[in-house]
């Protein structure tokens, strides 16, 4: 049982919570904008590379730089969108996120070039666990992503529910052809999807880098999940995202422990695997996700 | 956009004529520079420049320059290949150095080179298959094939008195490779496997896989993977969480990322098995010197002997061959890389070109090993023992 | 530069460039008249090239199979296979939306690498399968080898685009544009727009499987690394939609021109100055997002548009 | 009477051939005008294309005296105008009064809760029903929402594409009453109807469309008792 906490349950949560954060924006850029953001992983990599820069200037603990990250993973997705996806929003998707998937490769080579392809690592060491009741080992980076995803859900849901922009995000998910006759302003909601989005990856990409390491294929190892979470939870339901991305992270860490006898139940190597058969068995029974997201 | 595109190729094409002036030659390497393993590309690149710019500050190749011409593989055996007839056909190069992972050096091989009649030299590709391959002698690597280091590894488990282990491998061609061959050996030894878990790169989390493993009481858990990925991230999650204390690693993971990466004090009964050269050999520690000095450290990092040895093989190749001859490319590798002859090793081009130039026979023993190939152009080679000391390793042992 | 050398590196871009046709008429036929959103083409094109491999490969104690066959059966035991995988796959999720369509095959498309990858009874995992056949191999040798390979390509290309072009008129054909514009009105006159749907999807899954089949006899080696999954189906939308998505010709002409585009830029890549060596393959990487850019704005209607009045609705009432 | 929207030729279309062709018509304030017309005539498309949702080809849309043809959709609202389309006319995933309240985002009445307070009055029904999610309301409930966010910006003229399409009779007479008290608190109301008689009886003016033209116009008892329209539209003779 305690085997089954420490090892299967928190990194559960933890891995979940960077999915849920990641997917957060996955799932409000296809709710609003309409189609799937191939580079929103490697948008969370440009977060990561943005705090990794500030701390070669400022070395303190690479969390008061997150800002930094955040801001930088902002701007290139305003970049971005105003460059290359606006001009093909009156397009079929398939444009978009054929630029999209094109958007991922500039980052990702943008980030080689200025700044290297090795691994980097925020900080030597292991990290002592918490140990708690002589039982409990918690690896104090678990905790402070869980309880910052925690704290960030509570957050969006305030904003998302009581704002007007909030509010008008929703609108505009939900029914962006009734957004623009209700009079919103459509690319005010745009631009505050990318900014919610692209600070959200960024975090995520913060705690996935000190987990591990940076590196420049980090965001983009991580995408195919979050799309599974974001679908799981309902496609323009960013709290439903938050949900489908603990679901996956979990999903991925119990699969493989011993339910039935020794061994474990699914071969660890399949993990990814049953993300997927997750999301498609959703798909197949219950199209508009967990949360009654929008159907396409 | 049509003038620009001609504007944008001729500017390229006059800078490539500037570039390469008649009597440089081109030396093809190729590697899986983008792709799935891209973060441990740069210091390999850097030994490979090493190696072009050691040539070139000593004399350089032939009547000119060498000049180091890069192809791309992208980590697959499409970009592989497609790579490679660039490097053949249209840089025209007379000799490969490379690639790295065994799918795309064989794929490159298969489809490119052995119709193409070009030698190809890896220095890092383990996979048996590369053994078999019908070549007409054009395939060759400097690092011995995956059964060697497994079988070797075993032994030297085996020689610290550890009775029961559990082994991780990462499941691709390198892991998969050492990591059987490990299991079979160990167990035919005596040793006793409690458990075992192949495991997917690029995962963030691996505790599971440790969580399983931790059962039965092995004494040390054998990692067969890179540093730089899956293994750096096991070595540091069952450390955290008090899983294992005793870490036994490969080439991959005998890497100064992995000591900075979870500190030296829980690596201090680890060793590691990683392709080295016999006895006292001071080829490396003259390599690792100039290497650091040039690029501020990182020669400590995997397959970086390897690949400076392979790019300086394949320029004392062609200089044997004194031309850009294909064809004679296979004998004169054979040449220059075994005895007998007159030893030259890492940095000293001056003194080979010279022994070239008077028809001397020269025998290149590098940071790596002697390099002596067999009939398959495969070399034994020799497996060290390495453990951490300080922020680095140390040799301890060789094991034959 | 010698001509010789130019010469087969034309050939090879031709190769590849004739294997990408056929997965660009393969999603032509799902896309650009079913209107079907497949993202999971590598999964397809992986599935067909271990068939092919697996068939015609000799026996080996490490896999199963080793079946000797010649490689013309073999590509059509990978058609075949990856067919049927598709015709599976369409079963399941056909129904589902278009965006919802393409996840789902994304996904089916990894769980096909992981078992790829993990089925090493199967597959030989990670360490591949060697020894794969060339058709004709008696003919020539050396280099001269891959214009007979080219020959054999660019045979099949032309004998499946005569099909796509019979199938894009037959009544059949006009009943799937019918769906694809219309898929309501297309309903209600009758058709059974589920059991189209899911004939496309098999039909163009077939043909990805055969290019698939035909890479595995052009590497003679085939690994999981054979392809990046991602980037292989990104590349083929990235054609399609550059070629001209509904109209044949356009798809082969996009894939090469593609291709070339995608082949020629490491060309220019090298040739930038000495310090920028070790980063010419990410300026690369970066030319060719960029590039795809400006393709997208500038030619989004394709090389070669759909020539075919499109059976318009009115979108009024 | 003063005219509050003046359409003048209008020729407008969706990028393909124009839709509805040389359409003229005034409405005057504070009236209800209703647009009939049988299937694809381009009923519809006269109310976008006012709304600036079609491609204009030719043509004028005055409201006030000022030409709106080329304002946006956005501004529109801003100027006192607002729609409610045929379907999908409430934000099913957000509550009854989250969708009101989304209707005063683009143009903010003076005292938003006073508004409310006058929507609740005409519409009873939505006050318990505040916190529920639209999309769970019966049609009628949800057409009640859609005229309330519409009527939220305290619009001058309120666009309505067939308010009572698929609503049972019941209801369709409810929603035909409450059209009148919403003329009463000072709103000028076009729309497209398919319940021709029903529709007439509360009319001021009627405008007939047939193949994207003008076929008739004249007041709602004029139209009622003209025997073109009753054959055509009213199913025969008035009984």
């Amino acid at each position: 049982m305690i085997e089954f906490i420490n090892f299967y349950l928190v990194p559960g949560f933890a891995i979940g919570s960077v999915y849920a954060l990641g997917a957060v924006g996955i799932s409000m850029i296809f709710g609003i904008l309409r189609f799937a953001h191939f580079a929103h992983g490697d948008l969370m990599t440009v977060g990561v590379y943005g705090v990794f820069a500030a701390t070669v200037v400022f070395p303190v603990n690479p969390f008061l730089l997150v800002p930094v990250g955040m801001a930088l993973a902002i701007f290139a997705a305003l970049f971005v969108d105003k460059v290359f996806y606006q001009p093909l929003r009156k397009l079929p998707t398939i444009y978009t996120v054929i630029s999209s998937f094109g958007v991922a490769l500039i980052f990702r080579s943008l980030i080689q070039i200025i700044g290297g392809s090795e691994n980097r690592v925020f900080g030597s060491g292991i990290r002592p666990p918490l140990i708690l009741f002589d039982t409990f080992r918690l690896s104090s980076l678990h905790v402070q992503a869980v309880t910052t995803t925690a704290v960030i859900a509570v957050v969006l849901h305030i904003f998302l529910s009581k704002s007007m922009t909030g509010r008008s995000m929703r609108a505009v998910a939900d029914d962006p052809e009734l957004a623009q006759i209700s009079g919103l302003d459509t690319e005010k909601v745009v631009r505050w999807t990318w900014i919610i989005g692209a600070a959200l990856a960024a975090i995520a990409g913060v705690f996935a880098g000190l987990d591990t390491s940076a590196h420049p294929n980090l965001g983009w190892n991580l995408l195919l999940p979050m799309f599974a979470a974001a679908i799981l939870g309902g496609i323009g339901k960013p709290m439903g995202a938050m949900a489908g991305g603990f679901i996956i992270g979990l999903a991925e860490e119990l699969s493989s422990y011993h339910w039935i006898g020794e061994s474990a139940l699914i071969s660890p190597s399949y993990k990814t695997a049953v993300a997927f058969v997750i999301m498609i068995a959703l798909l197949i029974f219950k199209p508009q996700g967990l949360f009654k997201g929008r159907l396409l | 956009m049509r003038k620009l595109t001609t504007m944008i190729a001729t500017a390229a094409l006059l800078a490539s004529t500037a570039l390469v002036s008649a009597a440089d030659t081109k030396v093809g390497i190729l590697m899986d520079i983008t792709g799935p393993i891209a973060n441990f590309i740069p210091p390999i690149q850097n030994a490979a420049n090493l190696a072009v710019k050691q040539v070139n500050a000593q004399g350089g190749l032939l009547d000119g320059s060498a000049i180091a011409v890069y192809g791309d593989t992208t980590g697959t055996s499409q970009g592989a290949v497609d790579a490679a007839q660039k490097l053949v056909n249209i840089e025209n190069v007379p000799f490969v150095m490379g690639a790295l992972m065994s799918g795309t050096t064989i794929a490159a091989a298969e489809a490119v080179f052995i119709p193409a009649g070009v030698v190809q030299l890896s220095p890092t590709a383990t996979s048996p298959a590369m053994t078999d391959l019908k070549d007409n002698d054009l395939v060759y690597r400097i690092v011995p094939s995956d059964n060697y280091q497994g079988e070797i590894l075993a032994k030297m488990v085996l020689a610290e008195g550890i009775k029961k282990v559990a082994v991780t491998f990462v499941n691709n061609d390198y892991g998969v490779g050492i990591g059987n061959t490990f299991i079979d050996a160990y167990k035919a030894a005596g040793g006793e496997v409690v458990a075992q878990a192949k495991h997917e790169e690029k995962k963030d989390s691996y505790r599971s896989e440790l969580a399983s493993l931790t059962k039965g009481g092995a004494e040390a858990l054998v990692v067969v993977a890179y540093a730089g990925d899956s293994g750096g991230k096991i070595v540091k999650q069952a450390a955290e969480g008090g899983l294992f204390s005793r870490f036994i690693g490969t080439d991959g993971l005998r890497d100064d990322l992995l000591i900075k990466n979870v500190g030296a004090e829980i690596l201090k009964t680890s060793f590691f098995s990683s392709p080295t050269s016999p006895g006292d050999n001071p080829a490396q520690g003259i390599l690792h010197k100039a290497f650091n000095a040039e690029y501020g450290g990182g020669a400590d990092k995997a397959f970086v002997d390897q690949t400076y040895d392979a790019t300086f093989l394949t320029m004392l190749a062609i200089e044997k061959v004194g031309s850009a001859d294909r064809s004679k490319m296979a004998i004169a590798l054979r040449d220059v890389a075994t005895a007998p002859g007159i030893k030259v090793g890492p940095g000293e081009w001056k003194k080979a070109k010279a022994l070239l130039s008077e028809g001397k026979d020269i025998d290149y023993d590098g940071a790596g090993g002697a390099y002596e190939f067999d009939a398959n152009g495969d070399v034994s080679g020799f497996i060290g023992k390495f453990v951490v000391d300080g922020d680095s390793y140390k040799q301890t042992e060789i094991v034959e | 530069m010698e001509l010789t050398g130019l010469f087969f590196y034309l050939v090879s871009i031709l190769i590849a460039g004739g294997i990408y046709s056929l997965l660009c008429l393969g999603l032509n036929i799902q896309w650009g008249m079913g209107g079907v959103f497949n993202a999971g083409i590598a999964g397809f094109f992986a599935t067909g090239a271990y068939a092919s491999a697996i068939l015609t490969t000799s026996t080996s104690a490490k896999h199963i199979g080793g079946f000797d066959l010649p490689v013309l059966a073999g590509l059509l035991g990978a058609g075949i296979i990856s067919g049927c995988v598709g015709w599976a796959v369409a079963k399941i999720c056909i129904r589902l939306k278009s965006d919802y369509l393409a996840m789902a095959s994304i996904g089916i498309a990894e769980i096909l690498r992981l078992v790829i990858v993990n089925e090493s009874w199967l597959t030989n995992g990670s360490l591949g399968l060697s020894g794969v056949p060339r058709p004709f191999a008696g003919l020539a040798s050396g280099r001269t080898a891959d214009i007979v390979f080219l020959v054999f390509i660019w045979v099949i290309v032309i004998a499946v685009f005569f099909f796509s072009q019979r199938l894009y008129d037959s009544p059949w054909g006009r009943s799937l544009r019918a769906i694809r514009d219309n898929e309501q009105s297309a309903s209600a006159a009758g058709k059974d727009v589920e059991k189209f749907r899911i004939q496309t999807f098999a039909i163009g899954c077939a043909i990805m499987g055969i290019a698939g089949g035909l890479s595995a006899h052009y590497f003679r080696f085939l690994s999981p690394s054979a392809t990046d999954p991602l980037l292989v189906t990104f590349l083929v939308w990235v054609m399609l939609i550059a070629g001209g998505s509904g109209n044949n010709r356009g798809a082969i002409v996009g894939a090469l021109s593609i291709w070339f585009l995608w082949s020629v830029t490491e060309i220019f890549t090298n040739r930038l100055p000495p310090e920028w060596i070790t980063r010419s393959s990410f300026v690369r990487m970066l030319l060719v997002g960029l590039l795809l850019q400006y393709v997208l704005q500038r030619f989004r209607a394709g090389i070669i548009p759909e020539k075919a009045p499109k059976l318009r609705y009115s979108e009024e009432e | 009477m003063s005219v509050l929207l003046e359409v003048k030729d209008l020729t407008a279309g969706y990028g393909g051939p124009a839709v509805i062709e040389g359409i003229s018509f005034d409405v005057f304030t504070n009236e209800i005008a209703v647009i009939l017309g049988p299937n694809g005539a381009g009923k519809s498309t006269v109310i976008k294309t006012i709304f600036s949702l079609t491609n204009v080809l030719g043509g004028s849309v005055q409201l006030d005296g000022k030409t709106i043809t080329d304002q946006k959709t956005s501004k529109l609202v801003t100027m006192g105008v607002s729609a409610v389309p045929q379907s999908h006319n409430v934000f099913p995933n957000l509550t009854v009064d989250e969708n009101l309240d989304i209707g005063t985002y683009a143009a903010p009445p003076v005292d938003k809760m006073a508004t409310r307070e006058i929507i609740l009055g005409l519409f009873p029904d939505l006050r318990d029903k505040l916190k529920q999610p639209s999309g769970e309301l019966s049609g009628g409930q949800r057409q009640m929402v859609a005229i309330g966010r519409a009527l939220m910006c305290e619009p001058t003229l309120l666009l309505l594409d067939e308010p009572t399409a698929g609503l049972s009779p019941a209801y369709l007479e409810r929603i035909f009453d409450l059209l009148l008290d919403v003329r009463k608190t000072g709103v000028t109301i076009l729309m497209v109807e398919q319940n021709a008689r029903q529709a007439l009886q509360i009319a001021d003016h009627g405008h007939v469309f047939v193949n994207g033209k003008n076929f008739i116009s004249g007041t709602g008892q004029e139209l009622l008792a003209d025997e073109n329209v009753r054959n055509s539209f009213l199913g025969g003779a008035a009984s």
